[in-house]
């Protein structure tokens, strides 16, 4: 078995793994892009090996120069982490082809949860409940579709099946502009994902983003650890997250969390993963898997103990689970606000060298982040650079270990949006919780940034 | 002696006021100067050159005509500068073009957002300080314009 | 009720406080010397006020000034920390008589135990067990000192009534030397405490020691929060304490536990505080009480999830316990390393501008530190500048994780002893658990640090 | 010579009034200079201003006394200097004092220890830098030593 990992990422996530292979006494090569030779983990790593320039699409996406990079440090498993190759069936494919573990679910898993219209005839197999909607994707003839979306219900959303990430979505509220809306969709979807199949469901007008996380062993075992709450989004982008989600019964959870786990044995899904769903009065529906470990994934791990990264690893080693579900508990509250270089009011990117970098601390605080004093935050990736998580005995106590964190938080050099963070911590709205996806959004038209930031001056 | 003892002196030098350094041993020779110093050690001034011998591209004392007022736009952010909205497009200005306040000229590409570049203000577009494709720092010049008098 | 804390220390406990307060929703005031105008705390406080010169006995162990400083900013309340004026009854009485709160037990309680006779009277009239010895001071009497010895049996230990910290204290393996000793140590408590009382005791030769952190309201209420093992010292100072302790039975925990905690009813004593005692052969043997928050105290909040500053700030705000000894459970198990700006071969102080403070993150780690990059760390007061702690399911987990955190932490222009630290996880005794208090100092005869560090090139 | 040795040299010279410093022994030479000391008498070419422009300290032509070597005991660590062992006590090493190595000449306390400061050669003592509680950096002048000829 593999006693070592090239970690195929960068930032914190990239930190975060070569941490969990540290702790299993595993050695860790980085696999980094030219930009990134000062990340923090590459100084820390065993091993670092240069893949490619800056531009992603010829380093972290370069599938052949990963390999390479495996087979020539003698690696035997690689981390995709998120992003980047880690929902990749083709990527998944070559790894295992090349010899090496994948440290994720087979190529197999990837390819069906990957595709929105398969993954959910899946999860209506397994069980699973899913928003009402075409079974498939829609046929060609014009009468069927109506017919198809006058039983759903108006209104509907038409979404691509290749697509994510709220790309390739339109929302209809009425049959007049149903046909139109789709044949648009199915264009835009051929442009954009090379996959001009669409689908319809019902479309939900308040639904709450609640996700269950799930780990399933090589050796028919799968446990779910809880849900998160990731409803705070700003353009279908999660910006906090929470455990456990406000104000829904445990019983409801623990009905859905087995649900999940008895999916994975069902398809034979191995490794970390969650299961996304949109819940509206009272009704759990699935809108996607994710086949990977997940950005606010340290949120569970707060509220469960549970290393989740560690036992990803240990999975994809072929190691059983070594607790059952009886085993879990969920412990306080935690919560996740996502730092993101860029300015706080106009939310434009803020990349450059943070001079001074002082993370909070403290009861009750984490931080994952792979800055430094002296780091300069490249432009070419995402604006993630730190992730603070505050965990507490009660949901209030967390809030205000985070709001304590995030006045303490020092990022001189770049704009990050922990000032966002902090009105949201006193914001009525998220204080109360159990608010909906589109409440960001809302506080923003609403004035929540008016008078505020340079741009205002 | 390695890299490490190499990079090691070189920030031992920088930490100091040491304006030169130079080290020779079986064969190898290190030797560092100081930025800065050295440049102004090399800018001698020349007696006769009096006291106005600063930078002396800022002043042309035989230029007579009126100037005309110039405008650079910089770019709002580091990133990635594209002169076209989209790929393969043509670029949304050119030298010559007239433009208006808050009119798009590119586009800068950071952090996987893509962020339009607008003109504050309006005049002629006489210099397009980038290629397309270029990394820029932020508050660097993108596009030069003249006044349209 | 007060709803302003003016911190009368300085460093990492003052940070702690004043994130204490700030859950509270408290308002602080910084009260600091000319040398620590820079310190994180005083940065974030509400206030902050300039209390005297770099000098200890001039700002931080000036009582008037404090006091003064207290009533200018309008505070109602003095936490002391730990060191300088925190077990000065003289202080806690000067606190209460102007009319504010000491955060702290009462000034009659502190004098009480801060004298190692009266304590130990204290002790054994409320049936916590004491180490065989004099009750009392010795008498001047030549025979009945004799006598005293031989009823305890030899070897025994001289101590100073008013000593402290390892100060004052002589062992004694036969009889022909002990009335030298005893007259000896009596010129030096006189000299050093300004106290001549000297008191005999067994001396134990392998103890360990195991303390038990305590919380009492005041109405009535006392708990035990769990022990922490401290026997990984140098020079009587603590190094590393972990919870729980190794190899010690949870029954035999708790019933000194309910000891303590009984023992605090019997005393009067409100607020946090910590019974140490050495442990040997199966027994504990208190040999003092702290009557403030611990440095190790976070190694308890750890594993137990409750904030004990915050607990001790609630208390002296008259509110009752809001748990009890029923709702407190041992979870996993924890570690402190104490960073201290030393040499960590030669053990040199090593103050100095700290160019890059880069802090461990990841899963189960916490780190207190007052650093920043950019601090100068003065050479005014002692070299305690960060607190690292590992939590994990498992010691072994907890090991793991300091061990990488030890290997992260970053303090670029002063030298730490994380280095040693850094050998000390992977050294087999430690790893073991269960040594005795002077394990490290056998390590370092031992050569445990020899061919290290750059005096030996 | 190693990393340590160079650094202390930069370390050094950064305190002292040297301008620059050039060493070579076995093969192994080092030169370095102080960085606006080089600038300013780069500056001043003129051969007329006689010897007040150049470092004139190392050169003394006109000396001919053979010069007794001198040596500096310094501080190991940033803290307070103390002259007594103990306070209230007569000082450890007075000037006229003939020391031995390994002599215990001053305390520094810091961080709430105090530590030794020995002599780490014989010598006479022929000056103190540094009054009894002064605050001192590490690598500060403490005693100034005359070798015993």
């Amino acid at each position: 078995m593999f006693d070592t990992v090239l970690i195929a990422n960068r930032g914190e996530i990239a930190l975060r793994i070569l941490r969990a292979c540290r702790d299993l006494g595993l050695k860790t090569v980085a696999a980094h892009s030219e930009a990134d030779a000062s990340l923090r983990h590459v100084a820390l790593a065993d091993r670092a090996i240069c893949i490619g320039p800056a531009a992603a699409t010829e380093s972290y996406l370069n599938i052949a120069e990963i390999i390479a990079a495996a087979q020539l440090t003698g690696a035997g498993a690689i981390h995709p982490g998120y992003g980047f190759l880690s929902e990749n069936a083709a990527f998944a494919e070559a790894v295992e082809n090349a010899g090496l573990a994948f440290i994720g679910p087979s190529a197999a898993a990837i390819r069906t949860l990957g595709d929105k219209v398969s993954a959910k005839r899946t999860m209506i197999a397994a069980g699973v409940p899913c928003v009402a909607g075409s079974e498939g994707a829609l046929p060609q003839d014009e009468q069927a579709v109506r017919a198809i979306a006058e039983a759903i219900g108006y209104p509907v959303i038409v979404k691509a099946a290749g697509g994510g990430g709220g790309r390739g979505m339109r929302i209809v509220r009425e049959q007049r502009a149903l046909l139109e809306a789709v044949s648009m969709a199915v264009k835009e979807a051929d442009r954009a994902f090379g996959n001009p199949q669409v689908y319809l469901e019902k479309f939900l007008e308040h639904p709450r983003h609640i996700e269950i996380q799930i780990l399933a062993d090589k050796h028919g075992k799968a446990v779910w650890l809880g849900e998160r709450d990731c409803s705070m989004q700003r353009r279908h982008q999660k910006i906090i997250e929470e455990a456990p989600a406000p104000g829904i019964a445990r019983e409801a959870i623990a009905e859905i969390g087995e649900l999940c786990a008895h999916a994975c044995l069902t398809i034979g899904y191995t490794g970390a993963g969650t299961f996304e769903f949109l819940y509206e009065d009272g009704r759990f529906s699935f809108i996607e898997m994710n086949t990977r470990v997940q950005v606010e994934h340290p949120v569970t791990e707060l509220v469960t103990g549970i290393d989740i990264v560690r036992e990803q690893i240990r999975i994809a080693r072929g190691e059983a689970l070594s607790f059952s579900q009886e085993d879990i508990r969920i412990q306080g509250h935690a919560v996740e606000c996502r730092i993101n270089a860029e300015d706080p009011y106009s939310f434009r990117p803020h990349p450059g060298r943070v001079e001074r970098w002082t993370p909070p601390g403290g009861p009750g605080i984490r931080v994952e982040s792979h800055l430094y004093s002296g780091y300069t935050v490249p432009p070419h990736y995402d604006s993630l650079v730190a992730k603070l998580l505050a965990h507490g005995a009660t949901r209030a106590e967390a809030i205000r270990r985070m709001s304590g964190a995030l006045g303490e938080m020092e990022a001189v050099g770049i704009a990050t949006n922990a000032p966002l963070h902090g009105l949201l911590m006193e914001e009525p709205g998220f204080a109360a919780g159990g608010f909906d996806i589109h409440h960001l959004e809302r506080l923003i038209e609403g004035g929540l940034l008016q008078g505020r930031g340079g741009d205002d001056g | 002696m390695d890299l490490d003892f190499v990079q090691k002196l070189i920030e031992f030098v920088s930490r100091s006021p040491i304006a030169e350094l130079e080290i020779e041993r079986d064969g190898v020779r290190i030797r560092m100067s100081r930025q800065g110093v050295l440049a102004q050690s090399a800018s001698q001034p020349s007696p006769q050159s009096g006291s106005a011998a600063g930078p002396a591209v800022f002043t042309n004392p035989a230029s007579t005509a009126p100037p005309i007022a110039r405008h650079s736009i910089r770019a709002p952010l580091t990133g990635v500068f594209y002169r076209s909205g989209t790929e393969g497009e043509p670029p949304l200005a050119s030298v010559g073009d007239v433009v208006v306040e808050g009119q798009k000229v590119g586009v800068l590409e950071a952090m996987k957002t893509f962020n339009v570049v607008e003109s504050d203000r309006a005049g002629r577009i006489v210099q397009i300080a980038l290629d397309d494709h270029a990394a820029v720092q932020s508050g660097d010049v993108l596009f030069v314009l003249e006044d349209l008098g």
